[in-house]
């Protein structure tokens, strides 16, 4: 049993003791957990016992940003998936909740919305784009 | 004698096909596009043909003729519920796995399908070509081509219809070539029940008993079981009549589903019925023992069903929950990427059709199904408890899916309570929302790096900073 | 109500209870010694306590209480038939997941177990204590203290009697830490039908109906199956009257088996009574969708049966083959080695209960039992043709085993007529002979090298001299 | 498709196409197998559709000669395992098939016999001795 690897984690003033058991095992503070890691460009991603945790890497996130702020003027995509149609031109006026493109993805169609009232700034997409989720596609002035 | 099947489909329903197939000793044929060339469907199968796409009938069938496949399986989806496969296959001398092709062509049409089973006497939802009378909103817009939720939409008030047909309309072209689509009354609180049906070509028409199908999002069945907690004996001698009834009326052959909508008060409606294989069929198995697929195989040989509806018992209960590459907390959208850890459940009773594995790519063509974990025990209660274990032993990373919030739903007290209907994720919207604390143990083992030997003096600082504690 | 378990066992049966009982919301406890330190029944649990010996039954008892375990399952083998483990669990307090001690020590006796069973009128087997009259050959030499093939020997001439004695009393002692043995009358040509049962603690005892068992080498089951080509309802009923009066004749508390020789005129004797759950039971389990690991833990409750034997109806056929670390071409000698590739069967109607998977390091401490493939289908001959199925699926590599082996077997005619008995595998000597030809597409596909990327200029010179044609 | 990797293989004065299609599948003359290799020390190992082939490596096979040729007076181990007991002393006489040592093995015990009438000229093991398959521990002059 001594040739398992141990050592202690400390963070926000606790220091709390593990053992790794297995390459999936882990005992910490005495509780054993079964986990899985993936280390991703943008995130952390932890199973553990069951649940998967988020754990965005680092400031930037933009994708968050751009999920949690939907209301900056920014369309991005929310999915990867492809543009089937834009429905507003730059330079065009749009209301608040103007569809001003339709994307497709999983077989699924879904209609992007402008976030808020103002002018179409800029058009970073074309039809039939395939985009990646968080991509910027149009911005409203 | 089938001696050798094209496969004309992909992911877990090719697979699961060719397990049937394999079983009879009959050779397979998968098809694959080029998105599909590294998919776990094409090396299941003893051969395998390029096609450009899974929705060219004649395409498929040339394929059929190249690989000397004496018939087609059509799967779920795709070409399953088109008339025309079934059509090419007859002119090409093949057996199409599946009904005639006017049996498609009626039940296919979703308003012809409600006429010629209002005129067999099973009752029908009121429908309307386009303009429902006031008094009838809330108000469905359907496709008139196809099912599964897609060209689908829920209208509450008749100034919004005109957009939603519009839309729907155009979902509908793209997924069933058809972009006709029709206004059905809106049942509130409706349970879904479908079900199974069997008729062979000598005139034997059977069910198989129901399914229960209410858990779903935006009209996409997600969690399915049998039997349902809505039902009585006498409930179901009379849905099952009306469903062999339905059956009779286009004298079906194969195997095939009548859908129901089932309201608060014990009242039933025929809703459309699905003329193929069911995404969720395996519940029905797991409970009568029958293998659907080589149901469907022997009735298209032109064989006997080879039971009575008496002979028929089903035994104990079975849960399907459908693992999907979508994101249930960010209003489910798709998800894509390489699956990097899969670590399928096992144990008694569990079964897992699945269309993927460690490696696959999950790429925004096809649909989000992945995979369907199904379990069986003696009673509803251990079938929860089983599926709760099985999904916490599945891990499923690379690619965000489902599987939490699967287990989220079935640990619910009115889930485990058999009170469901169609509006049960609309009335829990805090299924969908999860803790965004991460537990000081996901911070530990995120440091780990994945090295497999550690000591504290590894962990960077920025474990020690409590950064992640904001996030 | 039972909280925490240890599980008293390793490899796929310790994964196996754990499965149940995690599904039952009860906290599960391992146990390991050190060449098990990195086995899968390991972190399969929520805790895990090194032991020096799966035998030791103090300590097993200590570790249960230092881990706050209110109960004890043994498995099968280790201490699981030996009353001291049960005998410990009382004094300390625990519950033991099995039969009272007193029972397992009368069963564990096979002389008594037999002078108990002849006085509650069940058939019995001739039995001597050392010196079988000559006329009574051939005999078989069996140990008093257990069973599976151990300590068992078949000695046709009375010369040959004592060495058989000697070295059958040597395995018995390490076995089963007892050395004794005795003599029993050999039934040629005899099948082994086995009855589950189970007994509460009000005085309820049931059969859960028969398996057959007969497919034998060196004394050790490797298929078995339910329901018997053997059986006709008669005879069901008779040998299961007699294996509920067994159990009735010792106030059975928990799952059993009740051991029959059935000879080819269909008389049948009581063998042994197994006081713990059996390799095979998955096969009850499959067709009648009991989970016995569920009864075992409901029944050490204290809790009532909740059906009475009219109330139980087996589906279907079910089938286990037991895949061993054995060459069974080379007179069944264990194998060891490290697990490269595990690639597991799956699909409808498949189970596989393993202890190993990729990785996993087989080592010659234990039993050879590495895994157990389940298939369940509505007839015989359909399991059969699953089992073929997904025993071709089933990749293995690194460590010798019998899955090929298994192919032919059930690939066999006579064995497909049911027309089996423990003779098979003697009568059959070309299923232990495999071609040592070489085809072609295996020396090209050995030159590859593991490289994804191959051409015609990277295959060595060896491989165009037909140098292993002649191996 | 054109990125398959494909090649012709020579044996036995025939040429055979071949194109692998996946990691673990080739297609061989049109017809396609499902395939796993294992490179040992003594041997390759290939799984195909179903059955396995054990090719020896080069000459050695120095353990495929032992099974072979039992009657030369050399007793090796036919399992791994345990020597649980030697039943003779070096110099002592021996008839045919008798036991000489009893090994234990996953819990099966089984003897090892004299090949042939002889003298026991050399014992490389003793009792508790764990050993390889293969293993030389007696030898009969």
């Amino acid at each position: 049993m001594t040739s398992r690897s141990h050592g202690t984690f400390h963070a926000s003033g606790r220091s709390i003791p593990f053992r790794l058991l297995e390459p999936n095992l882990i005992e910490i503070d005495g509780k054993r957990y079964r986990f899985y890691v993936l280390h991703n460009r943008n995130e952390h991603i932890v199973w553990l016992n069951g649940h998967t945790y988020h754990l965005p890497r680092a400031e930037k996130g933009a994708l968050s940003h751009a999920a949690a702020a939907p209301a900056s003027g920014e369309i991005t995509a929310l999915m990867p998936g492809k543009i089937l149609r834009i429905e507003v031109n730059a330079g065009d006026t749009v209301v608040e909740k103007q569809t001003v493109a339709i994307m497709e993805s999983m077989k699924m169609e879904s209609a992007l919305h402008a976030p808020r009232a103002g002018r179409v700034a800029a058009i970073h997409c074309q039809q039939g784009q395939v985009v990646e989720m968080g991509e910027l596609l149009i911005v409203i002035d | 004698m089938i001696r050798k099947v094209l496969i004309a489909n992909r992911g877990e329903i090719a697979i699961r096909i060719g397990h049937t197939l394999r079983e009879m000793e009959i050779e397979t044929v998968a098809v694959f596009t080029d998105p599909d060339e590294h998919s776990l469907h094409v090396p299941a199968a003893d051969a395998a043909c390029h096609i450009e796409s899974y929705l060219d009938a004649r395409e498929i069938v040339r394929a059929a003729k190249e690989y000397g496949a004496d018939a087609i399986h059509p799967g779920y989806g795709f070409l399953s519920e088109s008339p025309s496969l079934s059509e090419e296959c007859e002119k090409a001398g093949i057996i199409f796995i599946g009904p005639r092709p006017d049996t498609i062509r009626s039940m296919g049409d979703k308003l012809e399908s409600k006429r010629v089973m209002q005129a067999a006497g099973v009752p029908v939802v009121p429908t309307w070509d386009g303009n429902p009378p006031a008094s009838a909103y809330p108000v469905l817009v359907k496709a008139v081509g196809g099912g599964g939720g897609k060209g689908m939409r829920l209208v509450e008030k008749a100034e919004d219809l005109a957009e939603a047909m519009a839309s729907a309309s155009r979902e509908a072209s793209k997924a069933f070539n058809d972009s006709r689509v029709f206004v059905e009354k809106y049942i509130r609180r409706p349970r879904h029940i479908e079900f199974q049906i069997l008729g062979d070509s000598h005139g034997n028409h059977i069910h198989v008993f129901e399914r229960e199908c209410s858990i779903q999002r935006r009209h996409q069945k997600i969690i399915e079981e049998t039997p349902s907690t809505a039902m009585t004996l006498k409930l179901r001698e009379e849905m099952g009549a009306a469903a062999v009834a339905a059956a009779k009326a286009v004298d079906y052959r194969g195997a095939g589903t009548v859908e129901f909508i089932l309201d608060p008060i014990g009242s039933f409606y025929f809703l459309e019925m699905n003329t193929r294989l069911q995404v969720e069929h395996p519940v029905t198995e797991m409970t009568t023992g029958l293998d659907l697929v080589r149901e469907q195989v022997l009735i298209a040989e032109g064989q006997r069903l080879l039971y009575r509806q008496a002979d028929l018992h089903p035994v104990g209960h079975s849960m399907e929950c459908r693992i999907y590459a979508e994101v249930p907390e960010e209003n489910f959208r798709p998800s894509t990427g390489t699956i990097e850890i899969f670590e399928a459940p096992a144990g008694p009773g569990v079964r897992l059709d699945s269309g993927v594995g460690k490696n696959s790519v999950v790429s925004y063509h096809f649909d989000p199904l992945l995979a369907k974990l199904i379990v069986w025990a003696s009673s509803r209660e251990a079938a929860i408890d089983r599926m709760k274990r099985a999904l916490a032993d599945f891990v499923l990373l690379g690619v965000r899916n489902n599987i939490e919030f699967l287990h989220r739903v079935i640990s619910d007290p009115e889930f485990s309570s058999g009170k469901i209907d169609t509006g049960f994720l609309d009335r829990h919207p805090e299924l969908f929302t999860v803790s965004t604390d991460v537990p000081v143990e996901a911070l530990l083992v995120a440091s780990l790096g994945g090295e497999k030997t550690v000591s504290g003096a590894h962990i960077p600082d920025v474990w020690t900073s409590g950064f992640w504690r904001n996030s």
